[in-house]
Parts: structure tokens; C-alpha cells; sequence
């Protein structure tokens, strides 16, 4: 199918499913239906088996109508999704990708913990099998939606006497399980974006393994990537990001204005410029067909210089930035950083160079993966995962 | 010049430490920020009782004797443990500007009861003030005192503010008690969790006169430029809390089976930051020591950043746990963070610098 | 907007390579660097015969009808070799001054001998000048050509001098034939080995005009824009080449037992400087396909720094063989420091930027 | 003997031996021989075994007298002699230390090697027995006076099939053997401070080894530990070092001030005065006993520093930035940072992060000694020397 026979069968829809006068998860399951939910999907899946790009296409034809709100339901549209279609069983995909997609079904993603974080691959909840289920029983932190949650994706640990990578096995665990107690994690910033998920002999039938026993780093790892393109890849125009909201606080408060301010404002303002043009430069990469590594580039400027400008905001504020706007214990749906102020952006930025693969950690993976230097000496790889000092 | 501590240093720090060790342990610290009662003024109460709070008052003036050195341990001590009592307010602004009047009656009872504790002041003027810049003039003295400061350190506390107001001929300085119609403290929610300032407004409120024109405009930026100098030693304490938190929790730390502090590259920040503070370190001593613009500026211009960046890295290199609000480090960024701005920035110090270092612009 | 490389770009980059890789090896332009002939000017005629110094001179002017986005790719690669070929005054400089004159009969033939290298211009402007700025007017033209502008970068095998200068009724351009009595170029020992300076004085000399009043500010000028913004591209290539040489050596080298490069905090530096330097790409090929201030003061701010840096820590990283003069990392820092201050330093151009990002000071 | 004592003697000296009618070297060996050459070396070694710091008593009444040129000798007086004085036998103390001291024998240190720069236990110079001789063979680098020096401290390997650290030991080497040859070593900045030291079966007598058969590295250490306590003391009053420098070049430029320039060199003025102040509270703790090891801290700072503030010079010199003063190959005697030109202190301040220990191997010794983390697995110390990767 081309370009114009996409667009073509994108009015067809339109024509036969009027958002106007439908109801708007019918709308979503119509278009799911149609093959226009995800072009790139097989047919049966919400897709059509067609390039990634193609995308963009019925994102024109159908701008304006309702959407899956897809900040609400990220980690089920850029993680579960891409994992469960890679290695999911035909029941599993056609059970779970639908309502994923449409909103109905929100997931999270339970890996790390409280002592594996970097070290993804030491974490230590326990899968015991027990006839056809497995229980689980451990304790993942950092869990954004899982108070939302209907799914999780989860990685545990069926094995403690086979080395660390080797004894895990991954599942989709219902969060609705008696055995899952899901508790706010306070943050710096006084909400809790995040959750604890502690399980105690939570139930996951064998059904719902993802991969085999055993294979459970490497279907993370498909997840993880996913995770690492969704990070690195989002457009913005000049100004749209962290620096235009500082200018414009700049330009607010002329009386704070101070030479070094100036021109660390303008290096910033600059590097911010240059990381839009990284990532447009990103996308046309991408759309040739040569994608690089420059997203892990890209996430790691992106912190840096979100931390930076946002320190910069605070300091220039003066007076007013010995303030702050609210510390009460929220439980938000989602970050927004425009939404609050200055000192809220400030601490929540510190957050950026953490989540998602922390910025040593990407360091290590682009000094190795990119410039092809020689691992660090590796002493926790071929041995039982329960005999690792921790 | 002497920029190590003295044995008396020594022993009062370990009495400082002492009491701070047993009366403000992080998670009390961290659960008495949402109370309505953000000061631990029982803590207050017991630094008081060791002279601590009137360390550099002579003896004539029934304070320690000491000097603005021993302050400077005092104030490293705060740092290292965020805790939550008015010192910099009472017993740095208030107290260093009633050093700067002429030695009144008024003046003399002030002093005695800010050093008992009887009484908690402050300077009212906003913390974000650098001393060197014209003391801004929010509050007018004609027919009573009356206008608005805003973002006031330690002034919730306050039963008594040092009010800097504009006269018929120039700047004067009234103690105002707060205990009256005419004076409103307004808490604000603050950036800083363990010293909240607030905003102080004044409708034709009564004071006593402390200072005429010709030295209240000495006395509140004398007190400025001293608490700029000390609040180098509180950054210090802050900063080596930092540190020495962030090692603890890298040696105990394991990921790929080796503690994380084994991991060069966080090794060599590590080093790096500990090599900053040599540098904060004698810094924050010299302006204990010698105070004045020049070390005051010298010392803001770098412990104001080396507080900071060490905060930062504390948060950052303790990983999610860092960004946790149960875990103290966050304490301590917001503290260095508000002090990057207080009584002057470091950008600004530096621009105060120049005609020291005869460096024109 | 294209900020990926063409297939016609990666042919030209291809033979333009071959060639520096063939002709411009480390240790041969490290001894030329001495010589009496510090310009290797049967290079530069391999140059002219790939078209490489004509590519964005349209096609009805006699070039290749290619644009900035070309040149950058020469650029990258003379970056890449430090190669002592006077690319930047001849190609880029005096190139653009020219196509921003009417093109009369001399701009014609000057383009002509230029781009098949039957002759070498410069622009006799010193190699600090931003642009941006009134162009400095250090030679007048009553009377003949008089003045005297110093360290001017390619003069010294220059046989025409594209010459700016100060008439009756504002600022002129004039063409200057080096061989005559009125024209000194004075070799100047310079900081960057391989595109040294040198001082430019006239003394009643004579000269073609190119332009007048009304033309000769704007096609100066034109000319240090565009001359900052592929200068970006030079950087760029000296970044990827010292980026490269560094982490070659540390996979290499053994120290310990291991590859120097296997330990973290190294590594953790090269990747930062890898990240510095995919900013750093897209921003010097938006100065190629787009150029104009904006574009080429970002280029400018961000490459000049990038390239510096990534140059110090090539000669930090390689021990004690980058502070050699046998090994070649010196003439890449040496080229970076200077390209740091040639057409304005990063400091300069964030400066320039404040109108465009609306940040005024 | 207490401080007027040592005053008294000292002036006794002076009325004995007049300075202003004696030959210079004769001068300097009565006052070796009286015990006033460094006064905590023992008394018939030019010392009075008093403590360091009653030298300054000394130095106060000698001042205006002739001195050894300590910028010339510096390497024998900060790390021979003390090494000479650790380890050496009673004859080698009597032979070397007096002229060593009066400047008669200049010495210099072979110890780096092209392989073995960091990892100096890795070099590869081999000692050979020969009867009561021993034969060197190989090449050290970087090595500052050898073309003057008639002596050198020599680290060598005695037996490559013991591990690294075992099979070194320490020799003095005469410089005029004809198996050593000295070639100048360029530098980035054009001249040859330094050589390349080459030997050939250079022969030295058993009785010039220093400690003994394998006990190099650990006769290393003591040489090394005065290396840096001698560069982390230097004292210096405010402006004395480069930031004096770079400001008395700011104020020749206005043309050139910019508000960044401004900024920058009013940041790094402000640390290298608490350079200062941190150099003179490390001496203030040395004075009351109480050494520490913020000396490393100095010398990192002290590098970076330099880089920067020269870096910022050349930059602020705008169109003089683009010159150098002179390229060519001389040979100095000592590094002189203020008798050349803006380049050159750029160029030279680069190796100021690598001479005397990288910043790089000074922050793990911080890291490892100072703050105790932990050392990084180790793979070479075990094994024999031959078989390490290299």
C-alpha cells in the first residue's frame, strides 16, 4: 500500500465512523479495527504491516479526533506493546494489545528495585512455579501508573543458582492480584509520580509468560530499547522546550539581570538550540533509513541542559526563588513541567539524568556500543546470582 | 592568619555535634517540615544554653567573647545537619547588626535576651539582599512603621524583627516586636524546607529607634557582608555532609557485583569534589578569620557553588534513592540551593570582587 | 532544512580525502611546519583540479554551481588533516567578498584565477575580526593604499589581496596584486603551525576597485558570516579527528594490565565529548545549508568550544606523547585555539545571538 | 638545639665564613659541612637533626648569601638526596650528598618509561647481573636535566618472570657511562626541556645499588612521596602566580573585554586565591604537625587552574592570541611560565596535569587513599611481569 491508498482508506474510515456522533472508545476501537492504529502492526493487530513512518499519514487525516492519550497509557503504547509483539503467543496479542491501545487497559513496567537499578539484571524478585502459575514475591520501585494499572509487565528471577542475566524469566502480571500492594513513592518535589509495588505470592499463570524460562533479559531488553528510541526522539520547535520558558522568565525579571546570568543563559539557550537541530538531524536520519546512535547523545544533553536551565531560572528568580509553589503529597497522571514553577522544575529535572538508564549508565553503553572501547573487567557475570556480593 | 580550627573550636564543635546528633536526626528533620511548627525551637532552647548563640558578642555586651571563627563552626554544624533553628536570622543578622549600633539600653537587653534565648530576631530584609547594594528601603517610618518585605529568613520564629526603614533624612533601624496589630508575619511556602523565610508587612507599626541615619546603613550591611562571610561555613558543612554521605552510601552500594564507589569514573567526581572542598575549605576559614568584603566575596563566590555542585552530586549519585523525599538528600540541595542565592549570589560576589582584584569590567 | 550528508557530498568528501590522506600525512606537515614553505601549494593545486575551490561560485561565474553546504565538506576534511593549503582566505574569504561584488569583468577573472588556483587571494582582514562588527578601516585609499592590518590569515602565499578600505565616502574594496613595491606581508611566527598569519602593510600602493560605497560593507561582511559558519566545519573536523585519535590510542595502550580505554572515568569523558560532538554536527551542517547569522553564531558558539575541547583532551588523554611535537595532537590543539578566536570567539557570538533569542542583557 | 640557638650558630657561620670574599662553592661547603644545608638531615650530612621547619632560621640569617640554584638541582635535593638518605649506605650518603647539595653533581630521575607512564611498576628497563656490575638496557623518557646531571636515580627490572611490582630494583647511574646516551625531547611548545635517556649495557657497580634486590618500588615510593610534597607547597602571595599574570594582561586589553572574558577571569581568579589561602593552610598544618594530603587537592587545582587562566589569556588577546614568540628547539634549564609570551604559558601549562602524576592518577589516589573507596578489580598485580598485555 502507498502513501495515497493510506490516505485513501484513512477517509474511507472517517466516512463510515464519525467521531462527532460516536462514542469515543468506539471510535478508537473502530480505528484499532481498521488498521490505523499503529500502521507498522501486522493486519489483525491494529496495523497494517507498513513502514513506521507511514504513521504520520493518518495522523493527518485524523488530527482532531479522539485520541488514546497516549502521556496516560506511554509505557503500554512505547514498552509493553513492542515486547508483547515481538514475543507474545497469538493469544497473548490478540488478548492484550487491543484495550492497550485504546486506553482501556492501562500497564506499567515492574523492573527495577530498590537493589537493582543500573544493575538491572541483579534484581531479586522470586517467580516460583506452583502448578500452572508462577508466585511472585519481591518488592520494584519507581513505578510510574501502577496505581493506574491494569497489566504489568514484569521481569523476575525463576532461578537464584544460574548467573544473574540467565535466571529471569519476564510475565504479565494483572495488578488487580490480591497479592499486589501498590504504594505512593514520595519524590523531592513532594508528589509521587512513582509508585512501590511490593508482591507477596502474587499469581501469574503460566499463560501469561512472555518468552521462554529463562529468557527474560533478553525480551527486557526489547522493552528497554523501546524505551531508550521513545526518550531520544521527540520534536520541538525553537523555544519549545526548557529553554524558552527560561528566556521568557528572563525576560520578566530585568532586575535580576546580571552579566554572568546573561551569558550562561545564552550558552544554554544556544546548546538548546543545538540539541533541537541534534534531533531533527535525528529524524532525518531515521526517515533515510540510518538510524543512529545520537538518541543516547540526546537524552544525556537533554538532562543536562533541562538541570542547567532550570538552576539558572531558580537563581535568576532571586527573591522569589527562595519560594515554591506546593509540596503537598499529589498524585499526578503525568509530569508537567509547564504547569508548575520554577523550583518545582528544578527538582523534577534532577530526575532526568536518573530515569530511563541513568546518564553513567548511558555513558558506559555509548563508550562501548558507540566508540567501541574495551569493557571494564567483569567479575558478577558467570557466577550463581545468590553467591554476588550486595 | 590562622585558618585551622583551634582546640576551644574543636571542643565546641563536638558539643554542637553532640547535641545536633541527638536532637535532629534526618527523618525528624524531614517530618517536621509539613508541621505547623517548622522550627525546632526545643533544639533552639539547648543551643542557647551552650552559649552557642552568643558567640561573638564581648563579654561587656554579656555575650561569649569569642569571634566570628567560632560562629563559622557553629554555622558548618547547622549545615552538616539542615537543622531547623533560627541561627542565621537571630543569631548572625540581628545579633552582628545590634553590634553595629551604638551600645544602648535597648541595644544591651536585645542582645542579652536574643543570647538567652528569651528572644528570637531577625533582620527584616529579604535573604535574597547582597550586601554592597543599597539596603532597599520597603518600609517607611513616617507616622509608624509601615510597607512589605518579602522572603524574610528566619522571621516566623521572630518575637522581635530589625526593621531597616526609610526616615526623613535617611535609613534608620527600629526593633519591632511582633506581638502587635500593626506587624503581620505571613508564612511562604519555601524552596528551602529547614529555614522557611516569610514575608513581613507592617501598617503603621511601633519600634524603638536602634539606629540613626548615620549608622544604620553601616550596621545592616555590616550585617550583611559578616552573615555572607558565614554562610561560607554553613555551605561547607553542607557540602562535606554531602561528600561524606555520598561515600558511605558508594562503598555500601553493590551493582555488577562490585560496590559502586569501586567505579572510576564516579571515583574520580568523588576526588574531585573533595578537592573543591580543600579549596571551600580554607576559603570559609578566611573569611571566619578575617572577615571583611574581600573574604566574604571570595568565600561566597566559590562555597556558594561547591555547596551546590555537591548537592547535586549527592542527589545524583545516590540514583532513585537520591530523589526520594524520605531519603535527607533533598534536604540538603534545597539548602544549598537557597543559599546559592541567599545575601548575594556567586556571580554577583564576583562582580564585587573586581575592584579587589583590580579586574575592571 | 537538510542536515545529513548527500550522496554527491559524500563522493566529494571521498576524493578530497584521498587526496589529504595521500598527500597531507602527519609527519610530513609536522616538518613542513618549518620550513621556508610552510604552504604545501602542490596540494593545493591537486586541490583546484577536483573543483574543490570553486564549489559554491555559480556556474555562469565559472564554479561548480555547488553551495556552503559543499565547501563545509572540503572544510571537514581540512579540519580532519590540518592540512597547510590556504582554503579558508583564497576559498572561503576572498571567494564570498568576491560573489558579493557586482560581477564585473576583474570579480570574474579574479573568481577565474582562484578557482583554477592560477592565483591565491586572501581578504586582508585580520583573522580575529567577528563579523558583526564595522569592519575595521586600518587602510585608506587617498593617495594610493595605505595602511597596515595585522595577522591575516593565508596572506603569505597570496597573490592577490582582496583589500578593504577607507575612502572619501565610506568603505571600499579593492584588489591588490601583491607584487609591487607598495605591498609588504610580513611572515608572522604563529600560534596555529599550519594556517600561520601574517601582517599585511600597504604603502601607496595600487589596486582594482570591486566595490564601492554602497556594495563593499555588505559584501565584507558577507563574507565573515559565512566564513564563521563553515568555520564551524573545519571545527568540527578537527573534533572528530582528535575524538578518534583518542579513543584509537586508549584501545591501544596498556596501562595496569589493561587498555587504557577500559577504564571508566576516560570513558565516560569520550562519550561526553561524543555527545558534545553530534550537537556540535548539527549544528555546523545547519550553518552549511542554511547560512546566516543566526545559524552560523550557534555553529560558531558551540563548535568553536566543542573542537578546543575535544582537542585538550586529546593531548590530556595521550600522556605524555600529546605534549610531543613528534606526535601530531599539537597541531590540531594549536589550530582549535586559534580557530577559537578566528571570526570571533564563542563568547562574541553567544553575544550576537541575544537579539535573535530575544535575551537581551 | 632550639631556635636561638640554631640563630646563634648560624650567625657564628657567617662571621667564620664571609661570603662577600669566598668562593662561592667554597661557601657552600663550609656551610654544608657546619651542618646548615638542611638542618633535619642528619649532623655530618649537612644537618643538625633538628626538625624541617627550624630551616626557615637558617634561611632568614643566610638570606642575600649565594645558595645551590635550587630551580637547577631540584630533582636531586626534592628526590634524591631524601631517597639517598632513606635507603642509602653509609658510604653512598658520604659520596653523593654533600655535592649533590652544593650543586656540584646535578642528578636526575629515570623512571617513566614510553610503556610505563601511570603504571611506572610496569617499566620494562632491564638490570642485568655481571659480576659486581650490573648492565641496564633500555629507554626512559621525560626526563628533566639529564643532559647536565652526572647522576641519575634509575628504577630497573632485575627479573621479568616475578610479578610487576616485584621484580624492580633501585640503582644510581652515572651519566657519563658510555652506555647511556641523552637526545633532547620536544615539547609541544618547541623546546626540549626534557630528554630521552637511552641505555645500552650501561654499566653500574653493585655498590651503587640503592636498598636492596627487589626493593625498587618500594625505595620508588619514598622518591615519589617527596615529588609531591614538593610540588604541593609552593608558596605564593595573592596574584603572584598566573592569575596576576592573566589580570595584568586583562588590564592592557580593554579593547578586548567582553562580559563572559569578565566573568571567567574573575571565577578563576577567585579560586586561585583560595588556592592561595588552601596553601597556606596546608603549610599552617605542617607547621603544627598535622600534615595532610590536600596537597593532591593543591595540584590538580594548581593544574587546572593554570590551563584555564592562560587559555583565557591567549583568548583575550584576540589578534596577539594568533601569534607565538619563538618556535625554536632550545634546551632551558628550568621552566620559566613568565619569561615567555601567552601561547607559550598555554602550550606549557598543558603538561601541568600530567608531570608529577596525571590529574588522572591523582584523583584515584584521592578516591582510593583519602575517602577509602574502594580500588578497582586488579588483573596485573599478580602475575609475572613477561606475560602482562601490553
Amino acid at each position: 500500500m502507498n502513501e495515497a491508498q493510506l490516505r485513501e482508506l484513512t477517509r474511507e474510515f472517517l466516512a463510515k465512523n464519525d467521531p462527532t456522533t460516536m462514542d469515543r472508545l468506539e471510535f478508537l476501537r473502530a480505528r484499532f479495527d481498521a488498521g490505523l492504529a499503529w500502521v507498522h502492526f501486522p493486519t489483525g493487530l491494529g496495523g497494517l504491516d507498513l513502514p513506521r513512518e507511514m504513521q504520520s499519514v493518518v495522523d493527518e487525516e485524523l488530527a482532531g479526533t479522539p485520541d488514546n492519550d497516549p502521556r496516560r497509557i506511554g509505557i503500554g503504547l512505547g514498552m509493553a506493546a513492542p515486547t508483547i509483539l515481538a514475543f507474545g503467543t497469538e493469544e497473548q496479542k490478540q488478548r492484550y494489545l487491543r484495550p492497550l491501545w485504546t486506553g482501556e487497559e492501562v500497564w506499567c513496567q515492574l523492573f527495577s528495585e530498590p537493589g537493582a537499578g543500573s544493575d538491572l539484571a541483579a534484581l531479586g524478585t522470586r517467580a516460583v512455579r506452583d502448578g500452572d502459575d508462577w508466585l511472585m514475591t519481591g518488592q520494584k520501585v519507581w513505578t510510574s501508573s501502577a496505581h493506574t494499572a491494569r497489566f504489568a509487565i514484569l521481569v523476575a528471577r525463576h532461578d537464584p543458582d544460574l548467573p544473574k542475566h540467565a535466571g529471569l524469566t519476564y510475565f504479565i502480571l494483572d495488578m488487580t492480584d490480591p497479592g499486589v500492594d501498590v504504594r505512593p513513592l514520595r519524590q523531592i518535589t513532594g508528589e509521587a509520580e512513582f509508585n512501590e509495588v511490593f508482591m507477596d505470592n502474587a499469581r501469574v499463570p503460566d499463560a501469561n509468560r512472555l518468552g521462554a524460562v529463562g529468557e527474560g533479559w533478553k525480551v527486557a531488553q526489547t522493552t528497554l530499547m523501546n524505551e531508550r528510541v521513545a526518550i531520544g526522539s521527540r520534536p520541538a520547535p525553537r523555544d519549545g522546550g526548557m529553554s524558552g520558558v527560561v528566556a521568557e522568565t528572563w525576560r520578566n525579571h530585568p532586575e535580576n539581570h546580571t552579566p554572568d546570568l546573561h551569558d550562561r543563559l545564552l550558552d544554554l539557550w544556544t546548546q538548546s538550540e543545538a540539541l533541537r537541530l541534534a534531533g531533527i538531524r535525528l529524524r532525518q536520519q531515521l526517515a533515510a533509513g540510518a538510524p543512529g546512535p545520537e538518541g543516547s547523545a540526546m537524552k544525556l544533553a537533554f538532562a543536562r541542559l533541562a538541570q542547567e536551565l532550570t538552576g539558572l531560572e531558580v537563581e535568576l528568580l532571586g527573591d522569589d526563588g527562595l519560594r515554591y509553589d506546593d509540596w503537598t503529597l499529589r498524585r499526578p497522571d503525568k509530569v508537567d513541567f509547564t504547569g508548575r514553577e520554577a523550583g518545582y522544575r528544578y527538582l523534577r529535572a534532577k530526575g532526568n539524568s536518573i530515569e530511563g538508564g541513568t546518564s553513567e549508565v548511558l555513558r558506559n553503553i555509548i563508550a562501548e556500543r558507540v566508540l567501541g572501547l574495551p569493557a571494564e573487567p567483569r567479575t558478577d557475570t558467570k557466577v550463581a546470582w545468590k553467591d554476588l556480593p550486595r | 592568619m590562622n585558618l585551622l580550627y583551634t582546640d576551644i573550636e574543636d571542643d565546641l564543635r563536638a558539643s554542637v555535634k553532640d547535641l545536633l546528633t541527638d536532637r535532629a536526626k534526618a527523618a525528624d528533620v524531614i517530618a517536621r517540615t509539613e508541621t505547623t511548627e517548622p522550627y525546632d525551637l526545643d533544639l533552639w532552647r539547648r543551643l542557647t544554653e551552650l552559649g552557642a548563640v552568643s558567640l561573638h558578642v564581648p563579654e561587656e555586651l554579656g555575650g561569649q567573647g569569642a569571634s566570628t571563627r567560632e560562629v563559622a563552626v557553629v554555622m558548618e554544624e547547622l549545615g552538616r545537619s539542615v537543622a531547623p533553628v533560627p541561627f542565621l536570622g537571630s543569631a548572625v543578622l540581628a545579633t552582628t547588626a545590634l553590634l553595629g549600633c551604638k551600645p544602648s539600653d535597648e541595644v544591651r537587653s536585645l542582645l542579652d535576651a536574643i543570647g538567652s534565648g528569651e528572644q528570637i530576631a531577625t533582620l527584616a530584609i529579604s535573604l535574597a539582599t547582597a550586601p554592597g547594594s543599597t539596603v532597599p528601603d520597603a518600609i517607611r517610618s513616617d507616622s509608624g512603621l509601615s510597607g512589605r518585605v518579602r522572603s524574610v529568613a528566619d522571621a516566623l520564629p521572630a518575637d522581635v524583627l530589625l526593621v531597616p526603614a526609610q526616615g526623613g533624612s535617611g535609613l534608620e533601624l527600629y526593633a519591632v516586636p511582633v506581638a502587635q496589630p500593626g506587624v503581620e508575619v505571613t508564612p511562604v511556602t519555601s524552596l528551602d524546607l529547614t529555614r522557611p523565610v516569610a514575608d513581613v508587612t507592617l501598617d503603621r507599626a511601633t519600634g524603638t529607634l536602634l539606629a540613626g541615619p548615620e549608622a544604620a546603613e553601616p550596621a545592616v550591611d555590616g550585617a550583611l557582608w559578616t552573615a555572607a562571610g558565614l554562610l561560607a561555613s554553613e555551605q561547607l558543612g553542607i557540602a562535606e555532609w554531602c561528600l561524606a554521605t555520598t561515600v558511605a552510601y558508594l562503598k555500601d552500594r553493590h551493582q555488577f557485583g562490585r560496590p559502586v564507589g569501586s567505579f572510576q569514573a564516579l571515583k574520580h567526581r568523588l576526588a574531585d569534589l573533595w578537592g573543591d572542598l580543600v579549596l571551600a575549605r580554607a576559603a570559609a576559614r578566611n573569611a571566619a578569620d578575617e572577615p571583611g568584603q574581600l573574604s566574604a566575596s571570595v568565600a561566597q563566590a566559590l562555597c556558594s557553588t561547591v555547596a551546590l555542585h555537591a548537592a547535586e552530586e549527592c542527589v545524583q549519585l545516590h540514583g532513585g534513592i537520591g530523589m526520594t523525599w524520605e531519603h535527607p538528600a533533598h534536604l540538603y540541595l534545597k539548602r544549598a540551593k537557597a543559599d546559592s542565592i541567599a545575601l548575594g549570589t556567586a556571580g554577583r560576589h564576583r562582580q564585587l570582587l573586581a575592584p579587589h582584584a583590580n579586574i575592571p569590567a
